[in-house]
């Protein structure tokens, strides 16, 4: 296997009893962690949402915020066999490790960037970042990298994406430019947190090859924070399982897949959705879909984004979604996902074609009647983070539906908040934290549960789970489930996850440059795919399982897409 | 008198030449034009036109009225309704051409044109057709004006006029060369006839005069022209310019300030070393409060007398700057005039602080409503302190009064526009244009200058005054003059249409090098004329 | 139902995070953890309260600000002795030409400066927030609207239009309400401005997106979500203009818009004082002292507000190296 | 929006609101109980005289037709009196000063270089200083130099710039002797001594804006050093400096920018008080001779040169927030 040759070689970033704990919390984000990343070596930080993957990576680069306080001790090993402590360390010494030894791929790209400059911008400045003197590169040459990295990275369209700003681009396209960021000063490690949450599995791929050769060729470390088992199986040496803060289980990712020790491991391992098992359809009959009342159509409908690089969003698009029907809605980042589900949530205006959602022409409505479809249609935005609203606690957020449209006294309000976050399996201990104190998953439910706050009969769902650990995941899919048994929404499902959408999708629509490639019964679609996109695209869905993914990357590599 | 001691001793001995005198104006520009500027005589525009008739100030403090262009002060025909005047010999312009009468005409003549409003225009209703005579420039002139030759000029009056030798020193009375004249720019550079012309004029910040070479000293006796340059240094803000002359650093030194020092700085400049360059003028202005005697209960002349005896004078010395800011006043005509006389009508001798008791009583006895007083002020801070000061002085004998501040030109319509309905109390003071009583009280008394823009602000009618007004006026004997006029103001101030505060002294700045910089008792003001710098 | 299946499956997902603060509460924590900005507070109620109870303080002294007393004054005007005139009966000294008793003064003033520097200020705030908001989300006619009327605004001479305003508002038109209005709606151009800019640049914000999404009306989105973000701004600028405020009040004073002497007035007496400076710099002292004191108040209750609104910032304390 | 339609709705906008100001300020001598012939009277006044005054300065004719005469004269110019005595204003004339007798644009023209120099100066000087010192107070938030720098700027705004000002003169103009008291040097003359001269007006005038300045840059930057992408930016490795510098302030910059265009163009319409105690001819005196002559062509022409100065002040913050903030110049697209 390969990675074996650096076994043993003197550990990189030894991590031992860390924990860190923020004001106010009564208990540790953190608690008493201890694990070890080596050169050449792939460790997989796997675990709950919110149970201190992210906060103890940024404790490793000394980016956690004021409000934490840091225990335990973090040693970095240096080439020469010395080692810094990092607990405490000052800012210089951060700064020289930042980028260049441990670079970051933070959660959440879409808020990770600086809205004021272009993309390029920044990821040249990271380039140049550590390089003085003459080995300082010019602007021009920095330029070049950048776009070599971008490429690298699997950014489709570099010269376009280093132009543009941040709020110009799509989920993945941000977030590869993230990837692409951190590569940009080969550090000795890269701490990748959910680095393909936003990707469609072909890109994802791509980017797990691209993390594997740096492993294999550079020998580079790489702590891989995620929750998708598919991805640890196909890119892992070791895995760290993480829970409520603690570890609960560390070992090899053969061992771990193959003889998982702690209830938890199992657990989560057994929730991990798999392409092709659910039979699809079979529990779509129980669903009360009653397709001939169709909720949404999408009639030719175009978006186009104007600018220095205009982009077709969607093009001549043609959807029908009937009441109580999930359309699974998948396709390659950039392909215009989120646009249709703003088109639908009525945010964006199609330059062309008409827009029936609950039997109203939203082009046509009223005020009043826009109005009412607001109310019917809930939406959960791709990126969670960006749509709380900073200085808003999680109850004020949750609660804003109920306040605009249910009357509510104060009392049956907060008792309906709390109803919504333990449906989203967040105590009411959160309802009064404000989105920066909370981990992605958990912003995530927190914007789930204001969407189906007022049982919407259209529901817009971009990414809904990208974030969550596959048991968290798992719940909410139930959870989505029965709330669409209890209410029979529609419901247009972006995902890049097939299994998930195998798993709630009733039809599936594939979506490439903002053309529907072909779209079907989810078995149909996703058993026999038509189009060759369609059939890479299931080619490329990695399996939860080390040996079999290994198998499927060979066949992949000989068969291109 | 704190006028400086004078080494020279006599007036037309020669003082030093040569210097670059500096005066620091607050005013922004200088308006040359001899027909809309009301300069007095001895300041500005002394310096560059001169007129038929100028004032000599003695070191003594008198001021006379001297031959300046003319060779006397004018000679009256028997009624006194036409005053004849010759010009000196050997008077020019700067360029060289003569100064004829004709260019005398055309100078009084252009005062009259509605381009050129708003000078001291006391001679447009004195001579004969002046009231529908509207300039020179669309042709016509004006007849009672006569140049049989080009030394002789006469003026026909209405009727007799005894100060006419004192009009003819104003401004208008100049010379103007009609082909030079363009109306547009002469308020910037003016044809000379002074010791100095115009050099040089940068917008908003200075003044430069140069010497005149065409000026002859032998035909001048008010001017001695001492500087050979004089800047006028625009726009200076008065405490700064206390501060400068305090400091008397570089140029400074050879400068002295054109506007009255503000009491801060009069208060630092006593304690302090500058004391002996400061130079205050002898009792002049007459401060005084006006009681709007068509107001609702101010028409009562016991009312009126009780505010006179309440109002606390003392006060309103302190607020105006102390003892050196002012004598308490008693009489209309103002010290410095010929023929004044001090006298007594029970109420004007009060005790300076006033005496409340008696002005409770006669307000009781008037059975005086006891309503509010609106005493109007312009609304700069000397003018607002005064006026508490007086307000204070009234409620003691428990009248009410509110103050109410107005910007200067909104002061200036309230007082004399209109039915002057907006106030019934206001504060103002007053200085003639000449050294007569005449232009002390018929401007401030006579019912032809209420409202109109007049500037009869106690609103006071009374035929019985007016009648004694003009009779003073026309009479040419000065002595005979001086009588009537000190009968007229017992009789108006028995009427208390106004309280006399106090005769304002000035106060002036000036550096260690300037000389001869004297305040005469009328005006009190300092003499440009003369002013000169040690080496 | 399928909750409790996947309860016992996954078991609590959550730390018991117990007595979580709701925002509310832990504002007035976050207030009271800063002792800057507490102090600032205290020092504003204590202004507050002695403005209130002005007349009791002065009788409880035994002073008062309108009598004259000319006898504290020398032959210059200036008050007699060092020190302006601080004697015992004069804590303060007394006030140069008048002799009046500047400790009365100081006390009465503090009526009139608050008064006038908090109305005006909150007018101006509120007015421009509003229309700044407004321009700044609704953008196109509305936003021309409201930049042209700021054009207008500022290019007017404001002292000429006091004046006029001053010389025709009727006599019954109470004075302190029309110094209030009249510095209020002539000083709200520039926090218009800056809302409107940081409004502009909010709009596209997620959050703002999202709540459009749930149909909530512009109000709701401008007031709930949009103006709690800019309070930074609104507090910078509220704490800043107050003493501004304060000082326009005193000129407009002069101007006969404002409280005509001898109501006092900090205004008025710093304007005096100013060019007593030299020779009475005690008279500057203590009205100045009084205005300063309060706009640093002010600005430290400010500072402390803006952090406590900040939910991402920490508390002041522990402030040292931090996470850099 | 092509630039061609920019500007010629930025035009339509600029005359929009000269017709506005200008048309204001004549109906506010309706208000003004104070009449501007008072002056041109003379001594001694009689209503004869008052009228003849009031009509040639055509203030008998209705506020309209003065304003419609004053639009005219911008270009045609005017002429005034009678055949062979004529003043005249050439275009584009804003108006004759008869209390000044003087076209008044001349009169401004011969100001706007004083004001000018004292504004910009200033207004760079504040700049720096108020947006450095904010920024260090940001990052050395909570500390003694933070608090330090906060009194300072309190300190600056509450004290009257009368007050400063002289306390200048007296302290570096005389005590110190080190610089002249009063006075402006034109830049033509020298420039040395023109900057010597302006270095206490443009000290005064800054001390007073740089407060809110500091106080605006410093909570704009504590709300931006809070969000994510400083991380990210952190996370590269950036030198503190260059976080601080190039990320966080960059966005903090946005209002300040906004602000200090508008006090800018403000200032550029004169600054009263500080002209007055340094002597300084500026518009600010101009105007105040205006007031106190109640001069209202003057008033009117001044007036509308600031209005303009401010328009295009706000057009420069248009522009200039567009390219800081790529959201605003996309009209804040649908992310
Ligand atoms: N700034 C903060 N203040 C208080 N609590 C915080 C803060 N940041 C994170 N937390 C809490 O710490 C715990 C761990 O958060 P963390 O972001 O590490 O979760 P995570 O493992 O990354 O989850 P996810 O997979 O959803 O991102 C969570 O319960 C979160 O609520
Ligand atoms: N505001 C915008 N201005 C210009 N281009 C935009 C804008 N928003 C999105 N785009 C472009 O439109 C295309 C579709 O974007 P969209 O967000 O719909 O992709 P997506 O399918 O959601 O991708 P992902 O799965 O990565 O979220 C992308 O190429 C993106 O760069
Ligand atoms: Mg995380
Ligand atoms: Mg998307």
């Amino acid at each position: 296997m390969t990675g074996t040759t650096h076994q043993g070689g003197q550990p990189l970033l030894e991590v031992e009893g860390l924990s860190v704990v923020f004001d106010d919390a009564a208990t540790p984000a953190v608690d008493r962690v201890s694990w070890t990343l080596r050169p050449g070596r792939v460790t997989a930080l796997v675990g709950e949402s919110g149970s201190g993957k992210t906060v103890s990576a940024m404790a490793v680069l000394g980016l956690l915020p004021d409000t934490a306080r840091v225990a335990g001790s973090i040693r970095l090993g240096a080439p020469d066999g010395g080692a810094t402590e990092l607990v405490g360390a000052s800012g210089g010494t951060f700064r020289d490790v930042r980028g260049a030894v441990l670079s970051l791929v933070s959660q959440e790209p879409m808020s990770a960037w600086n809205p004021v400059l272009t993309i390029g911008d920044q990821v040249a400045e990271a380039v140049r970042a550590h390089l003085t003197g003459p080995s300082r590169l010019s602007r021009r040459a920095a330029h070049a990298r950048v776009l070599e990295l971008l490429a690298e990275a699997g950014v489709d369209d570099p010269v376009r994406i280093a132009a543009a700003y941040p709020h110009q681009l799509s989920g993945g396209q941000l977030q590869r430019a993230l990837v692409a960021m951190g590569l940009s000063q080969d550090p000795v490690a890269i701490v990748a947190d959910e680095p393909t949450t936003a990707l469609d599995v072909t890109v994802q791929a791509g980017i797990l090859d691209l993390l594997r050769r740096l492993r294999d060729e550079r020998g580079t470390a790489v702590l891989l924070i995620t929750h998708d088992m598919g991805v640890v199986a196909d890119l892992a040496d070791d895995v760290v399982v993480m829970r409520e803060g603690r570890v609960v289980e560390a070992a090899s990712v053969g061992e771990l897949f193959a003889a998982p020790r702690d209830t938890y491991t199992r657990t989560l391992l057994a929730a991990v959705p798999r392409l092709g098992e659910t039979a699809a359809g079979a529990d779509a009959a129980v669903r009360p879909s009653r397709p001939e009342e169709t909720a949404v159509v999408l009639d030719g409908v175009t978006v186009t984004y104007g600018g220095r690089h205009p982009v077709v969003a969607a093009d001549d698009v043609r959807l029908e979604i009937g009441r109580g029907e999930v359309l699974g809605l998948v396709g390659e980042s950039g392909s215009g996902k989120s646009t249709l589900g703003q088109v639908v949530a009525g945010l964006l205006r199609p330059g062309s074609g008409r827009v029936v959602v609950d039997g109203v022409d939203v082009a046509r409505a009223s005020r009043r009647e826009r109005a009412a479809l607001r109310r019917s249609t809930g939406v959960v935005f791709q990126d969670p983070a960006s749509t709380l609203n900073p200085r808003w606690t999680v109850a004020q957020s949750v609660g804003e539906p109920l306040r605009l449209h249910a009357a509510l006294d104060a009392r049956a309000q907060e008792a309906r908040v709390r109803e919504l976050l333990d449906l989203v399996r967040l105590g009411p201990g959160y309802a009064g934290r404000y989105p920066h104190e909370l981990s992605g998953g958990q912003r995530q439910r927190v914007a789930i549960a204001r969407a189906v706050a007022l049982g919407p009969a259209v529901l817009v769902a971009d990414e809904p789970t990208s974030a969550l650990d596959v048991s968290v995941q798992a719940h909410v899919l139930d959870l989505f489930r029965d709330l669409q048994a209890e209410l029979g929404f529609a419901c247009l499902f972006v995902s890049h996850d097939l299994a998930v959408v195998e798993r709630v999708a009733d039809r599936v629509a594939v979506l490439r440059s903002g053309r529907v490639v072909e779209s079907g019964p989810t078995a149909r679609v996703l058993r026999e795919p038509a189009d060759p996109y369609t059939r890479a695209l299931v080619a490329a869905a990695p399996v939860p399982d080390p040996e079999a993914q290994a198998a499927r990357r060979t066949a992949r590599a000989g068969a291109p897409a | 008198n704190a006028n400086a001691p004078d080494p020279t001793g006599g007036e037309t001995t020669a003082v030093q030449q040569g210097g670059e005198l500096h005066i620091l104006t607050s005013s922004t520009s200088i308006n040359w034009d001899p027909a809309t500027s009301q300069n007095l005589a001895i300041t500005t525009l002394g310096l560059v036109e001169r007129r038929l008739t100028s004032w000599r100030t003695g070191p003594d403090g008198t001021t006379e009225v001297v031959p300046d262009l003319a060779t006397d002060t004018g000679t009256p025909s028997d009624d006194g309704a036409t005053w004849t005047y010759t010009l000196k010999d050997g008077l020019t312009f700067e360029d060289g051409t003569p100064v004829t009468s004709a260019d005398v005409k055309y100078s009084v003549e252009r005062s009259f044109a509605p381009e050129l409003s708003g000078g001291l225009g006391y001679h447009k209703g004195l001579l004969e057709g002046g009231d529908d005579y509207s300039g020179p420039f669309d042709g016509d002139e004006l007849d009672s004006i006569e140049t049989p030759d080009d030394k002789t000029i006469v003026f026909h009056l209405d009727s007799a006029y005894g100060d006419w030798p004192w009009i003819v020193s104003m401004p208008a009375f100049g010379a103007v060369p009609e082909d030079q004249d363009d109306i547009g720019t002469y308020t910037t550079d003016p044809v000379a006839t002074g010791p100095y012309r115009v050099a040089e004029t940068v917008e908003g910040t200075s003044v430069t005069l140069e010497r005149n070479p065409e000026w002859d000293p032998g035909t001048d006796d008010a001017r001695t022209a001492g500087p050979d340059s004089i800047v006028f240094e625009l726009g200076q803000d008065e405490t700064v310019v206390a501060q400068r002359l305090i400091a008397d650093s570089g140029t400074d030194a050879s400068a002295f300030g054109a506007s009255f020092v503000p009491p801060a700085q009069l208060a630092q400049v006593q304690q302090g070393p500058a004391k002996d360059r400061l130079v205050t003028s002898g009792p002049g202005a007459l401060a005084y409060l006006a009681i709007n005697t068509e107001a609702e209960g101010l028409d009562d002349v016991d009312v009126r007398t009780a505010i006179s005896l309440a109002v606390d004078k003392n006060a309103y010395r302190v607020a105006a700057g102390g003892e050196i800011s002012g004598d308490f006043a008693t009489t209309l005509v103002t010290p410095g005039i010929p023929g004044r006389e001090e006298y007594s009508n029970g109420v004007n001798d009060a005790a300076p602080e006033g005496d409340v008791e008696r002005a409770e009583q006669l307000l009781e006895d008037a059975g005086w409503s006891g309503r509010e007083l609106r005493l109007v002020v312009q609304d700069d801070a000397p003018n607002l302190a005064r006026a508490q000061a007086i307000q204070q002085g009234l409620e003691r004998a428990g009248l009410t009064v509110k103050i109410v501040p107005q910007a200067a030109d909104v002061w200036t319509e309230t007082v004399t526009q209109g039915d002057g309905s907006g106030y019934d109390l206001t504060l103002s003071s007053w200085q003639p244009d000449f050294p007569s009583a005449n232009g002390n009280i018929q401007p401030l008394f006579h019912s032809s200058q209420v409202g109109g823009g007049g500037y009869n602000l106690a609103r006071y009618d009374n035929p019985e005054a007016d009648e004694l007004i003009e009779q003073a006026t026309e009479e040419t004997d000065a002595d005979a003059a001086a009588k009537l006029w000190v009968e007229a103001d017992k009789l108006i101030l028995g009427d208390a249409p106004v309280v006399p505060l106090i005769y304002t002294k000035n106060s002036f700045l000036h550096g260690s090098k300037v000389e001869n910089f004297r305040i005469p008792d009328f005006p009190a003001y300092p003499n440009y004329l003369q002013v000169s710098l040690s080496r | 139902m399928s909750i409790d299946r996947s309860a016992e499956m996954v078991g609590p997902a959550t730390p018991a995070v117990t007595g979580s603060p709701t925002h509310r509460a832990s504002l007035w924590r976050r207030l009271a953890r800063d002792r800057f900005a507490l102090a600032g507070g205290v020092v504003v109620v204590a202004y507050a309260l002695v403005a209130l109870a002005a007349p009791l303080v002065t009788r409880a002294l035994g002073v008062d600000p309108y009598t004259y007393d000319l006898d504290a004054l020398g032959p210059t005007g200036a008050p007699a002795g060092p020190a302006g005139g601080i004697s015992s009966e004069h804590w303060f000294g007394v006030e140069p030409l008048t002799g009046r008793d500047l400790l009365a003064i100081v006390v009465m003033g503090s009526r009139t400066s608050l008064l006038v520097g908090l109305g005006a200020t909150v007018v101006s705030m509120v007015v421009g927030t509003v229309l700044g908001l407004l321009a700044g989300y609704f953008g196109g006619w509305v936003d021309w609207v409201v930049a042209r009327l700021i054009d207008v605004l500022v290019g007017l001479p404001a002292l000429v239009f006091m004046i006029a305003i001053g010389a025709v508002a009727p006599g019954w038109f109470p004075r302190l309400l029309l110094l209030v209005l009249v510095i209020g709606l002539f000083g709200w151009s520039s926090i218009a401005r800056v809302v409107r800019g940081q409004t502009m640049a909010l709009r596209s914000a997620g959050f703002v997106r999202a709540s459009r999404a749930l149909g909530a009306s512009p109000a709701h989105v401008l007031f709930r979500q949009v103006l709690p973000n800019l309070a930074a701004t609104i507090v910078v600028f509220t704490t800043i203009s107050i003493p501004g405020a304060i000082g326009a009040e005193a000129a407009l004073s002069f101007l006969g818009v404002g409280v005509p002497p001898p109501t006092p007035s900090w205004g008025r007496s710093i304007g005096d004082a100013v060019t007593w400076f030299s020779v009475d710099p005690v008279y500057l002292i203590f009205p100045g002292l009084a205005l300063f004191g309060i706009t640093l108040a002010f600005n430290a209750f400010g500072d402390g507000l803006r952090d406590a609104l900040d939910p991402r910032s920490a508390a002041p304390r522990r402030r040292k190296g931090g996470a850099r | 929006m092509t630039l061609v339609r920019f500007l010629a709705t930025r035009l339509a906008t600029l005359a929009f609101v000269l017709l506005a100001v200008s048309f204001l300020t004549y109906a506010l001598f309706v208000l003004l109980p104070a009449d501007p012939a008072q002056l041109a009277c003379g001594r001694p006044c009689t209503p004869e005289r008052l009228e003849t005054a009031r009509a040639f300065m055509g203030l008998d004719k209705s506020v309209v037709e003065q304003w419609w005469d004053f639009l005219r004269g911008v270009f045609a110019g005017r002429t005034f009196g009678s055949a062979n005595a004529t003043l005249t204003c050439p275009s584009p004339c804003l108006g004759y000063s008869f209390v000044r007798n003087a076209p008044v644009t001349e009169l401004i023209v011969g100001r706007f270089p004083v004001t000018a120099s004292i504004a910009v100066g200033a207004a760079v000087l504040w700049l720096v200083v108020g947006v450095g010192a904010g920024a260090v107070a940001a990052v050395r938030r909570g500390t003694a130099l933070d608090r330090g720098l906060m009194i300072a700027a309190i300190t600056g705004v509450s004290a009257p710039s009368y007050l400063v000002g002289l306390l200048g003169i007296l302290l570096f103009g005389f005590t110190l002797d080190m610089v002249p008291v009063a006075g402006y040097v034109p830049f033509a003359t020298s420039p040395v001594d023109w900057a010597w001269h302006l270095v206490l007006p443009w000290t005064v005038l800054a001390l007073l804006s740089a407060a809110i300045y500091t106080r605006l840059t410093r909570s704009q930057m504590l709300e931006e050093l809070g969000s994510p992408y400083v991380r990210t930016a952190r996370a590269k490795g950036l030198s503190e400096r260059r976080v601080v510098t190039r990320h966080a302030l960059r966005n903090a910059a946005v209002p300040v920018v906004t602000l200090f265009a508008l006090d800018l163009g403000v200032l550029l319409g004169g600054t009263v008080i500080t002209e007055r105690v340094f002597s300084m001819p500026g518009l600010g005196a101009l105007l105040m001779e205006a007031v106190g002559a109640t001069d209202v062509p003057l008033l009117v022409g001044v007036t509308v040169f600031t209005a303009a100065l401010v328009v295009v002040a706000n057009l420069a913050v248009d522009v200039v927030h567009g390219a800081l903030d790529p959201r605003v110049r996309h009209g804040g697209s649908s992310r």
